[in-house]
C-alpha cells in the first residue's frame, strides 16, 4: 500500500500535540522579527502514528533477518541498552548541569574509556568523536597536530587500496595529499611497498585491519617501523574491530591511534544511517593531542579537564554522542571479556563457514582464511554469460544482490572494496545462527543457478519489495530534495 | 551468552567446513608475535538485572533522576516530547536498519527523510536542507569549509563572538589544519553582533552569526546579509535553539547562504548533550557543496514513485580525498525523530509552542528583575536572555542546586571573563508560572 | 516470508535470557517431585526477537489502519496511555502492599469510578470484571441477589434480537432462561412486545441501546417501566456506549444496571482479544449487591472495604485489571467532559456519513438514522446473482469482507447482528478522518462494483494477505491445537 | 483534541450529506425526555503533560514508586522481565489489532496463541490449553463448572482449603447462583490438604487441590487424583505460580483432568493484581468442554499452513444460551507475553530460573529460622513457606516497611483465623541474598 507524503495528508485545523496550557501573560515580538506560521503538515495524532507505522512496514532492520552488509558489522542491537539509555537519570541529563551533578554520566564515559583502552592495549582515549568518519578525522588531526609540534609538518600520507573508503577524505581534510599504494598479489600489504613511498615528508600510513577483503594485514609490525623510522605514525582504521577483540591488541603491534565504531563493534543500532560514535584510542605519545574536554577521575570524583595546550580543540558542541556510549558501554558489561573474544571468534567462523561454502559457487578473488567477512565477485556468473544459452543477459553482482531481497536477506555490501571487481562482501556477524547463515548459502545457491537457468529473474529483481530497482540517475541529474 | 547462537554442535560441524580443528586454528593466519596472551581486563559479565542495577545507580548519580527543574538553554533545551515520537521511532524497522542504500527495501527510512528535509526547508525558508550532521558545530564547521574553499581570493572566514563557544572552538578545530583563519566578531552593549566591527576584516569567505545569538537576543540578519553580500563571501546563520523558527521570521527570509542549526529540541531528548541533531540547509546555488546525504525523489522501473540516496558524487566513498568532507554516518535517526516530531506538533503547534517559549521567559525575565536581578541587555529575546545578578547569588545558586534541585541560569563568566556576575536564564513551555514564581522567591 | 514455528527454530543449548547469577547453595527438592525440564524451545535472544517482530509484520492493527468493526468500537488507542500504564509505581505494584501502600492505585480506582457514574447517571460502580462478559455476568448475578434478597428467584429473562451475543449465554450462568423476543419492522424494540412476555416469574430484560443494528432504542423509557412494574430489572449493555456520552445518561432512563467496555468505549488496546476490563454500574437499590472488594474514600484516604453483607461476592482474584483501568482513566482525563461527548458526536456523524455514502451501493435494512454504526447486507449483490452476466457466481457478505483486505481495510463485522441476514456492520468511531473515510467509501463502492463485473476477483480474495481463505472446516472437525 | 481529526470543513460538508443542519440534529432520533441537559461532571481536559504530572504523582503514592523488596507472592510474584518481552508486545500491530477473526491479517496473533498453547501444554504436561482466561480463579471457577456440567449425579465439587483465598471467593460466586455447592478439604498440620477428609464427602462432580497451595507446600498430586478417580469426579489442579513448573513435575503426569493456573509470573507484571493471566488446560477428552477460544492449525486454499480460531461451536456467541461459559474477551496479549518470555527463557532458563528461586527460598528459610522464627510447617515447598513470628514482629514488620522499603511478608490471620503469627513468605530469583541476609537482620 502506499503512504502518501505528510503534506498531502493534511488538512487545516489538525494538530497532533498536545498543547500545553497557557500560564502566563502573552507576550508579543515586535512584528518586524516574526513570520507566519512555518508550512509544517497538520495532522492528526492516529494520522502520525499510522503514518510512521507504515513507513516502518517498508524498511528492513537487523530485526527483520540476516543483514550480511560487509564492513558494516549489522550484529544484533541488544534491547537492555535502549532501557539503559532512556533511563531519565540519563535522557534528562544538561550537559551543563555541572560535574557534581553529573557523576554517573562522567563516570560511565570514564570507565568506558578504560574498557576501550583495555580491549585495544592503547594508553588513552577519547569518546567525543560523533561517528566512524569524525573519529578518523581526529585521528589524523592528532598526527598533524604531533607533526607540528614536533616542528616541521608533513604534506602526505600513504593509503591502501585496501582501506575504507572515508580514509583519503579524512586526510584531506588537513590537508594531506593521499599516495595510494596498491596490496600484494595474496590481498595485503606488502612492507616492500611501503618503504618504496614512505618518506620525511609522509605523515604516516592510515592501515584498515583487518582489511576491506576481510584478511589480516599480517606485515603489520614491519610496516610499521618502516613508518616509524621516518618519523611517521601509523593510523588504523578500527571499522573492523569486531574480528579481533581479544585476538589482537592493536595498540601493541605498531598502531599509534585508532578509532571505533560503537555501532558496529559494540552494538549500538545503526538507525537507519546514525547516530554512531567514533572513539579513538592513541598511544602515550600521541595524549597531549586527544580532544578536549577530557574526563579524568580524581580519587573517587570524574571531571572534565580542558587545560591541555597541545589538544586539537573541540569537535563536538559538548561531549560526544552520550547516549550511544550508553548503549555500548552496556554492551560491553554484558558481554565481559571473555564474551567479547567469544564474538569475535565466531564472527570470524561463521564468515569461514560461508567463505568455504559458497566458494564453489561465486568467485574467491583472495582464497585464504578470512577474518569477519569475505569478499566474493562475480566473474563466474560474467563467465557464464558467454557460454551459457541465453548469452545477452550479462548477471552481474548487482543482480545477485538485488535477487536476495526476494529471499528475505538485505544484501551484502557490493562493488566495495574497490580492490575486487564486481566484489560482492559478505560480513554475517556472530550473531547469526547457523540456521541463518545456511538459509543464506542456499539463497545465493538458488539464485546462482537461477543466473543460468532463469536470468531474466535477477535482471527484474526484486519482485516483492514495496518498489522496483529505482531510476538513480534521474534522481542525480534532476535532484528533487523536497516535496 | 543470550546475544550468541552457536550451540557446541554448530560449532563443531561449522569447523568440520572451515577445516579447522578449533576456534584457535581460524586465527593461525596472525602471526603469532602479533596475537594478544593477555585476557580482556575488564569486568566480567554482568546479567541483564546486574546491569540494570549498575546503570540505575549511575543514572540516579546525576540529578536529572530527579525532577529538576533546569532553567538553563544554552545548547541543550528542554521541551515536551509527545509519547508518539519514542514510541515510533523506537520501531526496530527504523532503529535497526542500515543506510539505505538499498532503496527497495529502504523506503521507510527514505520517504521519512525527505519529508524531514522538507520540513527543515520550510522551518527554515531554505531550498534545500542535508539528511542530517552530527550537531549545530560541525555543521557551522562545515558550512564555513564550504565558504572558505569556494573563495580562493581569502583564507578568513568571520564568526561572531557570539556563536556558541563550543562552535566557535570547533570551527577552529576545522580550519587550522588547513591553513584557514577563523575572526571573532564584537559584541555590542545590547549584547548583539558588532556589525560594525566587520567593515574593517577586509575580505572575508563568509560571515557567520547565531541568531537567536548565545545571549538569547535576536539579530538582525539583514544588515548581515547585506555586509556578506558586499564583501562577496557566503552569509551563514546558525541557531541552538530551533523551536525559535516557530515564530521568528526564518533565516532564508534574510537571504541566508547556508544555514547550520541545532535540532535537538525537536523531540530529541538531552542526553547530556548528545546525540543531537546538525541540521544543515542552503540555496539550491549551495546543492553540490553541501556535505553528507540528500534523499531525492524518483521513479521505479514501473514508473512508481519512491526515494532514493542521490548526489552521492559528493560522498567522501566515491570521491575520495576530493569530497567537499568525510561525513559518513549521520544523525539519521535523530532526522526521523524531528521529522516525527514536526509532523505531530505541526503549523498550529510549532507556532504556539514556540510563543508559549517567548512568553515564559518574558514572564521570567520580568519577575527577575522584580527580586533584584538586573538586565543583562535590553534586546529582544527568544526564551533565553542574560541578567546580572545581584551579589551573593552564585552560593545561593548552589544551595538552590542543592536543596530544591532548581538550576538557575548558568555563569557566563566562564565564556565570557568579562561579563562577571552575568547569567543566561531559559526558559522553555515546561516551564510553570509556579516554577518561575518559586525561583522568582529562592533568589530573593 | 514464512517463519517457523518456535520449535522447529529450536536449538540444544541456547539460551535467550539472562540468567540470574547464583548467590546462594543450591537446594535439591526430593526427586519424586522434581520432573525433566519442560520442552520449551531452545533459541538465542535475536532469534526471539525476530520471531515475534516477523510476526507481527502478519497483524493489522488500529495503527496499521481503518478498523471498521461493528460493534467492537476500534478507536485509536493513545500511546500516552501506555506511558502511564507502565509506571513503576502502578506497574510494580503488589496487590498485597497493603492500602496505607497503594493509595494511588486505590485513589485511581475511586475516581475512574466516579467519572464512570458522572458520565452514565448511576449511583454507583464496580471496576472489578475483567472484560465485558465478565461485566455482563456480574450485572446478572446482581440482579439474582437482589431477586433472592426479596425472598423469591425468577426463572426468565427476556433477551430481544438486536443484544449482543454474550447476554443469553451470561443470563444462563445464573441459571436464567432466556425468552427471547423480537424488534420491531424499524429495528427497534416495541414496548408491547416486552409487556406480552413480561410477568412476575421473570427476572428482567437485557438491552443493548444503542442496539446491534447501530439504533436507539427509543422506547427504553416505557419498556423499564413495564418491566419495573412487574417487578423485574433492566439490564444495559454498555458496549455500545461509544454513541451517546454526553448525549444519554443510561442511568437515568430506567436501566437499573450497565456494564462498560473500558476497551472499546474508553480507547484502551485490544491487544488480539485482551485484556479487556468490564466495569459495572449500578442504581442505588443494587449497590448492596456489588462485588466486593469495594473501593472507599474516606477524609483524604481510600480503603478497601469488604463488609458488604448482600454482596455477590468475588469475581476476580485482586481488584480487576488495573492495568487497563490506568488506561482509560488517562483516557478520560483526556478527554474532559466535552472532548467525550464531541467523541461521541463526532462518532456518530461518521457512521450516518457512510449510512449516507453507501446507502445506494449496499443494501440498507433499517434506513433511518443511525447512531455510531450502520448495518447493510448483501441483498442487492444476491439479487445481481440473478440478473448479472455471469448468473453462477453469488457475491456474498463474506466476499466483499475478504475482498476489502485487499483495499488495505480491515473488513467489517459480518454476519452479525443475526436478525440482518448477510449484515455488513459498519463503525467507523469517530477517530477517524473524512479522508479514511472516503478512501473505505471508494473502496466498497470499487468492490460493488467488481462485484458485477469481475466477481471472481471477490471469490478467491483476499489476494494480498500472507495466507488466502483458511480451510476452518478441517480446523474444527480434527483440532490440531498444538505443536 | 489531538485525538479527533474533524476539521470545521470536514464536519459541514459531512453534515450535508447526512442531511443535518447541526451535530445535535443527528440526535434527533433520541426522544428530547431521554437526552440529559448536563454537561459530564468530570475534571476538565488535561494535557499530555498535566496527564503525566498527575499520574506520576498517583504512581508515587503507591510504595511501588520506590526499590522495595517485595517479600510477598500469595498469588503475585516478582520475576526478572528481560528487555524484549515488553519491547516485542508493544509492537502496535500485536497491540492495537482485534480478536483474530479474520485469519487473513492475523496470522501473526494465531501463530503466536498457537505457539503458547502449545508451550503450556508442555509445561503443564496437558494433551489442550486454551487461548487464555482472566486469570486463575476464574479458569479454576469454570474448571468447577466444567466438572459439575458434566457429572449429573452431584451438585458437590470439593475444593481444598488450600486454594488460594480468592480463588474459593469466586468459585463461590459462580457456582451459587446454578445452586451448585462447593465443600472445602480442610488441611493437616504439615500444610498439606487433607485427603483423609475427602473419603466423608459422598459424590463429588470434582476435586480441586492448588499446588503449590497457598502455603507454598507441595501437594502429593497423585494420591488425589485416585480419589478423583474412586469417586468419578475430575481432578483439577490449580497454580497461582506458573514458575513452579519449571522445575516440579508437570499436574499432566498426575493425571490431572483440568489445570487451571495463573501465568502472571510469565512475563507480566503485577500491576496491582491485574491484568494477569488465566491459563486453562485439559485432556483431549475435555477439549469441548473448556471454556474460551482456541487457535488451530490447519491450511488455506493454496494448501499453505495457516491459523485460525476453532471450535467456536463451543462459544457463547454461536450458542448463545448454550454455551458452556460466556467468556468474549481473554487476556489474549498477556497470553503472547506469557509465550514471548517462554520462548526467551526456553527449557534450559524455565528450569534453571525456577530452581534458583526454591534456592533462595530454602536459603530465606535457613536464615529466618536462625533469627528465631519457628516453621509453620515442614512440608517440601516450592518459593513461599510459613514461618510462626516471633513476638512483637508485627510492630517490626511495619515499621521495617516505612523504614526500609521491606515487605516481610504476609500475615496468614486474615485469610487463617487459627494461624496467629503465621506470615507467609516468599522469594524469587529477584530477591539477592544481600537481600536475605539484610531481612534476617532487620528482623532480630
Amino acid at each position: 500500500f502506499n503512504e502518501p507524503l505528510l503534506w498531502d495528508k493534511s488538512r487545516e485545523g489538525r494538530c497532533a500535540v498536545s498543547l500545553p496550557k497557557q500560564d502566563v501573560e502573552r507576550a508579543v515580538l515586535d512584528k518586524s522579527l516574526t513570520g507566519d506560521a512555518p508550512e509544517l503538515p497538520q495532522l492528526s495524532e492516529l494520522d502520525v502514528v499510522r503514518h510512521y507505522t507504515r513507513l516502518s512496514q517498508w524498511n528492513f532492520g537487523v530485526d527483520s533477518g540476516m543483514y550480511p552488509l560487509g564492513s558494516c558489522t549489522m550484529k544484533y542491537n541488544p534491547k537492555t541498552n535502549e532501557v539503559q539509555a532512556a533511563r531519565q537519570g540519563f535522557a534528562g541529563a544538561h550537559p551543563f548541569a555541572g560535574e557534581e551533578f553529573s557523576q554517573g554520566a562522567l563516570e560511565m564515559m570514564y570507565n568506558l574509556e578504560q574498557y576501550l583502552i583495555r580491549i585495544t592495549g592503547f594508553d588513552a582515549a577519547t569518546l567525543q568523536p560523533a561517528a566512524g568518519a569524525h573519529g578518523e578525522f581526529a585521528g589524523i588531526l592528532m598526527i598533524h597536530a604531533y607533526h607540528a609540534k614536533n616542528g616541521k609538518q608533513r604534506s602526505k600520507i600513504i593509503v591502501p587500496d585496501t582501506a575504507h573508503g572515508t580514509n583519503p577524505a579524512s586526510a584531506s581534510l588537513c590537508g594531506y595529499k593521499s599516495v595510494n599504494i596498491k596490496s600484494g598479489k595474496d590481498g595485503i600489504l606488502e612492507p616492500e611497498a611501503v618503504a618504496a613511498v614512505m618518506d620525511e615528508d609522509t605523515a604516516g600510513i592510515m592501515v584498515t585491519n583487518p582489511n576491506t577483503l576481510g584478511l589480516f594485514e599480517s606485515n603489520i609490525k614491519e610496516i610499521a617501523e618502516i613508518v616509524h623510522s621516518k618519523g611517521g605514525l601509523v593510523y588504523g582504521d578500527g571499522a573492523n574491530m569486531n574480528a579481533i577483540m581479544g585476538i589482537v591488541k592493536p595498540g601493541q603491534i605498531g598502531i599509534d591511534v585508532l578509532h571505533f565504531n560503537l555501532h558496529k563493534t559494540f552494538s549500538t543500532p545503526h538507525g537507519g544511517g546514525g547516530p554512531g560514535s567514533g572513539p579513538v584510542a592513541v598511544v602515550k605519545a600521541l595524549e597531549p593531542f586527544l580532544p578536549i574536554p577530557r574526563v579524568v577521575k580524581e580519587l573517587d570524583s570524574y571531571r572534565f579537564e580542558t587545560n591541555c595546550p597541545d589538544t586539537i580543540g573541540r569537535l563536538h558542541t559538548f561531549y560526544g554522542h552520550v547516549g550511544v556510549m550508553i548503549r555500548a558501554y552496556s554492551y560491553i558489561l554484558s558481554m565481559g571479556g571473555k564474551g567479547l573474544k567469544d564474538a569475535s571468534t565466531l564472527a570470524v567462523l561463521n564468515a569461514n563457514y560461508i567463505k568455504e561454502s559458497l566458494k564453489g559457487t561465486l568467485n574467491l578473488p583472495y582464497d585464504r582464511p578470512c577474518m569477519h567477512e569475505c569478499v566474493f565477485n562475480d566473474e563466474k556468473q560474467q563467465e557464464n554469460q558467454y557460454s551459457g544459452s541465453i548469452p545477452q543477459v550479462h548477471i552481474t553482482t548487482m543482480d545477485m544482490a538485488k535477487r536476495l531481497l526476494d529471499y528475505g536477506f538485505h544484501p551484502p555490501t557490493v562493488y566495495f572494496p574497490l580492490v575486487v571487481e564486481g566484489a560482492f562482501m559478505v560480513e554475517p556477524t556472530e550473531t547469526e545462527s547457523k540456521e541463518d547463515i545456511d538459509q543464506f548459502i542456499d539463497a545465493v545457491k538458488s539464485i546462482a543457478k537461477e543466473a543460468v537457468e532463469e536470468p531474466e529473474q535477477l535482471k527484474t529483481a526484486p519482485h516483492l519489495s514495496k518498489v522496483t530497482r529505482m531510476d538513480e540517475v534521474t534522481a542525480a541529474r534532476k535532484p528533487c530534495l523536497k516535496g | 551468552m543470550r546475544y550468541l547462537p552457536h550451540t557446541k554442535e554448530d560449532i563443531e560441524s561449522m569447523l568440520k567446513v572451515t577445516g579447522n580443528s578449533s576456534l584457535d586454528d581460524l586465527f593461525d593466519c596472525i602471526p603469532d608475535n602479533l596475537r594478544t596472551k593477555d585476557k580482556i581486563d575488564i569486568p566480567e559479565s554482568l546479567s541483564e538485572w546486574e546491569l540494570n542495577t549498575h546503570m540505575e545507580a549511575l543514572a540516579s548519580a546525576n540529578i536529572a533522576c530527579k525532577n529538576y527543574k533546569c532553567f538553563i538553554g544554552a545548547g541543550s533545551y528542554d521541551h515536551y516530547i509527545p509519547a508518539i515520537v519514542p514510541y515510533l521511532i523506537s520501531r526496530s524497522e527504523f532503529m535497526t536498519a542500515y543506510t539505505p542504500y538499498q532503496p527497495e527495501i529502504s523506503q521507510g527510512t527514505l520517504q521519512g527523510i525527505y519529508e524531514f528535509q522538507t520540513m527543515v526547508t520550510r522551518l527554515l525558508g531554505m531550498d534545500i536542507a542535508t539528511a542530517s550532521h552530527y550537531d549545530c558545530g560541525t555543521a557551522l564547521a562545515e558550512s564555513a569549509l564550504i565558504a572558505l574553499k569556494k573563495n580562493k581570493k581569502t583564507k578568513k572566514i568571520a564568526v561572531s563572538s557570539l556563536v556558541h563557544p563550543s562552535h566557535r572552538q570547533i570551527v577552529h578545530t576545522y580550519l587550522a589544519p588547513a591553513g584557514y583563519e577563523m575572526v571573532e566578531i564584537s559584541y555590542t552593549k545590547e549584547g548583539l553582533t558588532d556589525i560594525t566591527a566587520i567593515e574593517a576584516m577586509g575580505d572575508l569567505a563568509g560571515i557567520a552569526v547565531q541568531s537567536p545569538n548565545f545571549f538569547g537576543n535576536i539579530e538582525d540578519l539583514s544588515a548581515f546579509k547585506a555586509i556578506a553580500d558586499a564583501k562577496k563571501g557566503l552569509f551563514i546563520v546558525s541557531f541552538t535553539e530551533a523551536m525559535a523558527y516557530g515564530l521568528l521570521k526564518s533565516p532564508g527570509s534574510f537571504g541566508a547562504d547556508l544555514v547550520a542549526g541545532e535540532g535537538q529540541s525537536l523531540g530529541i531528548p538531552k542526553s547530556f548533550g548528545g546525540p543531537g541533531l546538525g541540521l544543515l540547509a542552503g540555496t539550491k546555488k549551495q546543492m553540490r557543496n553541501l556535505p553528507g546525504r540528500f534523499v531525492g525523489k524518483t521513479k521505479d522501473t514501473n514508473g512508481k514513485d519512491g526515494f532514493v540516496l542521490t548526489l552521492a558524487t559528493r560522498e567522501q566513498h566515491i570521491r575520495r580525498e576530493k569530497a567537499s568532507s568525510n561525513i559518513c554516518s549521520n544523525n539519521g535517526l535523530n532526522a526521523m525523530t524531528a521529522g516525527i516530531y514536526l509532523a505531530t506538533v505541526g503549523k498550529i503547534g510549532i507556532q504556539e509552542i514556540a510563543q508559549q517559549n517567548h512568553d515564559k521567559a518574558q514572564y521570567m525575565k520580568n519577575s527577575l528583575l522584580k527580586s533584584g536581578f538586573e538586565p543583562g541587555f535590553n534586546s529582544p529575546f527568544f526564551n533565553e536572555f542574560v541578567l546580572k545578578a545581584p551579589k551573593g547569588f552564585e552560593q545561593k545558586r548552589s544551595a538552590m542546586i542543592q536543596d530544591s534541585c532548581i538550576f538557575a541560569g548558568l555563569n557566563l563568566e566562564t565564556f565570557y571573563p568579562e561579563l562577571k556576575q552575568h547569567y543566561l536564564f531559559c526558559a522553555t513551555e515546561t516551564i510553570s508560572k509556579d516554577d518561575i514564581d518559586q525561583l522568582a522567591k529562592e533568589v530573593q
